[in-house]
């Protein structure tokens, strides 16, 4: 219930939300594809990077917020709280996806093939299909209370791999690119690191926005689902 | 003193809702009957009430305790007797008492089984397994249950479908039986005259209402439910 | 104790009924034969070639067979609704777990013991020396294999596209323990000392220890919703 | 004109003879009803009469025709309601209708369709998916087939089970109706009153015997059965 | 005629239900997905490697997604006992075969549609010149998998321990069809002339047009025995 009321207070402020998402994007592509200098070894490939590390990144965070609000509605059991997961979800795939694409294409060129089976790409694939088998678990159930339970075992069970997500590039030897920005400093240029940090906050706010959006959405159709349902229990055998 | 309270109790199955707050107060040693037609929601309640489903909004509670966060507890005086059997085909009638009992920390005797299954009148199938039972024998196992468990709570959900005409008389007994020893019993039914038998009280849910009325007034009524 | 004798029961009730059937080995069994068979002539196989997809060979065969076997553990309990008794059980749910995992565990390494004799036929493999290694990869894969397997299959059976949805669900999970047991294999079968693989097993062990105590905990809400 | 004649006809299930030399007679426009204790082989008996089983000796002819040789033509006048209700989850009620009947070659208008289902009484749930009927609702729109093929043998396993009081009446007038225009009825039920209100015969099967009873003996017997 | 009727209203209840829930569709092709998956890291391949073994690892992914699903295809009919009404019908029941059998094969193309890429973009095949020669092969290799695969599925929903008897059924008569695909589909990667591999493609076509005919007229006592 306390979430129900941040959530009304949050969403008073959704524009600025979005607003800011737009402006750092805005900025952060055009210094990105424009002002910053092409990388000395891959050359203007590198910029597919302002749009790869963000939603990895981002992506990795919603299943962060997504394992937190399942624990969440399995400790209150509150709908709205559901709502905002089953959102979380779908926003989730929506940034893996783009994070595996973008991933992919850059790995075309720089390692000469589409994919391989890197321990970060093949736990980042895991995440994907977990989400993707999170969302299809939600369609096969009728009871909503029971529909939401499931789910959040499923987040929770699935959180295993996040780690793996993140510290596969420091346990294993792999082809994919450490962690540039770790207790051992940053090893970006500044005129690169500009456009990705403001990409990377403009995606979490991109991310905020569309969450707010979406988990009201959702709570919209409940309100709907339920006052459809009342119309139907009123009918009369 | 009140063993089942349903406080605006509402349940929807997407799009659907069934149940639109529903109260009820069912007390120890009581009978109440739910009768309704077709789609009203009686096993729906009956399914909240046996912690399988939850509501979707409102609350409940079973002896004092709340239905929703101290539901270990409630079930340790529950019984539901529904659709399901809850048998393992494989096993025969006495080892699926056993298992039954067991799993629920009970530890009936040889004996105590022996009576309970001649008491529901499939004593001569005790070795049999349970894949070749009828419907009807199916309740009557249900019923032995409930004899050895005596739960403070008995749900029964169509209490006399499929069972026979002395099937209805054994269970009827059983019913008087839990009732002066306390227990509080929610049934639903379709069958006036056989549930006036043992009924203390009775409601009509209806588009998602529940209105309580009399047995009197129940066995009387033209209007049909 | 309650909690110990309900998952005495429980694993009790899945061997008499496997006793009694022989459905789960057999069946089992049966899958994997034909899986290898199929396998055997799908990769027409030089023996250079044998050495380097062998591992795979043999962890795909077991958990193509973890599938079918672990999928169906909670088939039997929703078939006559015995999920829903389970639910009203008045025990911690945990127990529940325990006695299916139990059960299933011992289910797969009967079946892996019959045959792993044939995979070394079969593929005319040389393992007589290097045994205990085997043993110890195969049982913590399988241990971990089973604490997911049980889990999901008691969730997946309660949803629609039931049979579709355990792989689904299941399969991205176990990959970790895929990779660890075919490396470990690997390991095993190019001769390298314990030392140059040891640390897939200990990463096995650590998903063993993560994947049971998690599932023992939640599964709480499986049978909870 | 005998529209279903059971002659001699026996049943066994594996070890367990349920039907034992039973012969019967029904005629055109005729509704009998089958009363008999649980497991005493009623719903057997019927399925044998709607070749889903085939006798374990005896035989039977359903029109003048043989039950066993000449099945194809039989199945053309049967209609079975039984424990099943034939519906597929995702398809509306109308569209699950259309389905049925169009499967066996009957073609019914929208009219038609909406004038059968408003007659049972779900008129209003014609856009549902048939996954949310509750079970007198299915049992409802099973009647609502019957309505639209008009067989010239019905057979009603459990006739009256989960419908409510209106729904009873509903089935009576149906009863009536399908007698008047000269088919043959045969009912299982366990209620007498209500059965007595259509059935022109009646008989009990008890011990494997079928013993013929008039409607005024079955009301007065004190018996049960 | 009734028959080509039956066979529509069957194929479009499929296809309907298909497209309500998407079930089949989508959980056939995740799970092809994750077996590849999985495939691709167990045997981690060299490009030579992948030459030899590709054939075999694409007409194995392709198996298993054929048992998910076609293994599926009659669950729907048992479910509400459906299996009863086709029974009960009263048209050749070669029509339903074809029927369930139009269905299965337009879903296996669907997914295979779907998933052949995903294979060429996973494992880097360089496979787009030889488009039409892959295309005959799948054609004819799912035409046998489907009049297989329905057969056994409608045969195995009416026993016990279907999910496992489906595989160990289905794959020992499938063995033919997939050394016929994957001898042909070596071919085609080994850049071999048609006329090379063209008896394989002959030997599968044979085996379509044998397997279709006996299932239509075998059907007929799977579903009257
Ligand atoms: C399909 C292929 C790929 C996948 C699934 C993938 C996945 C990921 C993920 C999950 C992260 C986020 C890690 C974090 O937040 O610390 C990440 C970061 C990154 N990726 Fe990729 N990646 C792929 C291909 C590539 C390629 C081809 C390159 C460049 C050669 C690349 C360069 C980077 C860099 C530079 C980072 C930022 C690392 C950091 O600053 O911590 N990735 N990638
Ligand atoms: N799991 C479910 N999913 C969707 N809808 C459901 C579910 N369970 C019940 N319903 C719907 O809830 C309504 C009430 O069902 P319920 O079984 O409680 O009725 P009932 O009063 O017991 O009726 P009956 O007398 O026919 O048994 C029905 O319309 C049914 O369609
Ligand atoms: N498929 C089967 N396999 C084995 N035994 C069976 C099977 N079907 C029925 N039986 C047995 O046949 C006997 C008669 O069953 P049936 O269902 O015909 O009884 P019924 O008269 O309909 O009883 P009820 O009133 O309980 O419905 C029962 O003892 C049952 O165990
Ligand atoms: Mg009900
Ligand atoms: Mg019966």
């Amino acid at each position: 219930m306390i979430l129900n009321r941040f959530i009304r207070w949050l969403g008073r402020y959704e524009g600025w939300f979005g607003g800011g998402a737009a402006l750092c994007i805005g900025i952060g592509l055009y210094m990105g594809l424009v002002t910053s200098p092409p990388d000395y070894y891959q050359g203007e490939v590198v910029r597919i990077m302002y749009v790869h590390v963000p939603s990895a990144k981002t992506s990795l965070f919603a299943y962060l917020v997504l394992f937190i609000g399942s624990i969440w509605y399995l400790w209150k059991r509150d709908p709205v709280i559901d709502n905002m997961c089953h959102a979380t979800a779908g926003i989730a795939l929506f940034y893996v996806g783009t994070a595996l694409l973008t991933g992919s294409i850059w790995a075309k060129p720089t390692w000469n093939t589409w994919w391989t089976w890197d321990p970060r790409l093949t736990s980042f694939a895991i995440l994907f299909l977990t989400l993707v088998g999170y969302l299809m678990l939600r369609t096969f159930l009728d009871d909503k209370e029971k529909e939401a339970t499931f789910a959040a075992i499923l987040a929770i069970i699935g959180f295993i791999d996040l780690p793996i997500v993140y510290f596969s590039v420091e346990w294993w030897r792999t082809l994919h690119q450490p962690m540039s920005m770790s207790v051992r400093g940053i090893s970006f240029a500044p005129e690169m690191l500009t456009p990705l940090i403001l990409m990377s906050i403009g995606s979490s706010l991109l991310f905020s926005y569309m969450l707010m959006v979406r988990t009201q959405m959702l709570y919209l159709e409940r309100l709907l689902e339920a006052k459809q349902g009342r119309l139907l229990s009123e009918t009369r055998l | 003193m009140v063993a089942i309270r349903g406080i605006a109790l509402s349940k929807s199955f997407h799009y659907h809702q069934v149940l639109n707050e529903i109260s009820l107060e069912v007390k120890e040693g009581e009978c109440y009957a739910l009768f309704g037609p077709n789609g009203a929601g009686k096993t729906t309640l009956l399914r909240i009430f046996a912690t399988l489903h939850r509501p979707s909004s409102g609350r409940f509670e079973i002896l004092g305790r709340d239905g929703l966060g101290d539901r270990a507890k409630i079930r340790e005086d529950l019984f539901l007797i529904g659709h399901g059997s809850y048998l393992y085909d494989d096993l025969s009638v006495v080892e699926n008492i056993q298992f039954a009992l067991g799993v629920r920390g009970g530890h009936p005797t040889d004996h105590e089984i022996k009576l309970a299954l001649d008491r529901v009148g499939i004593g001569a199938f005790r070795k049999l397994k349970s894949r070749h039972l009828s419907a009807g024998m199916k309740k009557r196992l249900s019923i032995a249950k409930t004899l050895l468990i005596r739960p403070k709570i008995l749900l029964l959900d169509e209490a006399y479908a499929s069972l026979d005409e002395r099937g209805v008389v054994m269970l009827n007994d059983c019913i008087r039986e839990f009732a002066k020893e306390g227990s509080a019993i929610l049934m639903t039914t379709h069958d006036r005259s056989r549930t006036a038998e043992v009924a203390h009280r009775a409601g009509v849910i209806q588009q998602s209402v529940l209105q309580e009325i009399t047995i009197q007034e129940m066995l009387a009524a033209d209007a049909l439910f | 104790m309650h909690f110990f004798n309900t998952i005495r029961w429980i694993a009790w009730k899945d061997l008499l009924s496997e006793v009694r059937n022989r459905e789960n080995i057999s069946s089992m069994f049966f899958f994997a034969l034909i899986v290898i068979f199929i396998f055997s002539f799908s990769f027409s196989l030089d023996p250079r070639t044998v050495q380097e997809v062998m591992p795979g060979i043999i962890w795909v065969a077991f958990g193509f067979t973890a599938i079918i076997g672990l999928g169906k553990s909670f088939l039997a309990e929703v078939h006559n609704d015995c999920m829903e008794y389970f639910q009203m059980l008045p025990v911690p749910k945990g127990a529940i777990y325990l006695g299916k995992f139990i059960g299933n565990v011992l289910f797969m390494l009967i079946v892996e013991t019959i045959l792993f004799p044939l995979f070394v036929l079969f593929f005319n493999l040389d393992v007589l020396e290097k045994f205990p290694q085997f043993l110890l990869i195969f049982g913590v894969a399988t241990v971990g294999l089973s604490a997911l397997g049980t889990l999901f299959s008691a969730l997946t059976v309660q949803v629609r596209a039931r049979e579709v949805m355990f792989p689904i669900l299941l399969l991205p999970m176990a990959v970790p323990i895929f990779i660890g047991a075919v490396e470990a294999t690997r390991g095993v079968f190019n001769g390298d000392a314990f030392a140059l693989y040891s640390h897939w097993i200990q990463l096995l062990v650590v998903f063993d220890v993560i994947f049971v105590i998690v599932s023992f905990w939640i599964f709480e809400f499986i049978l909870d919703f």
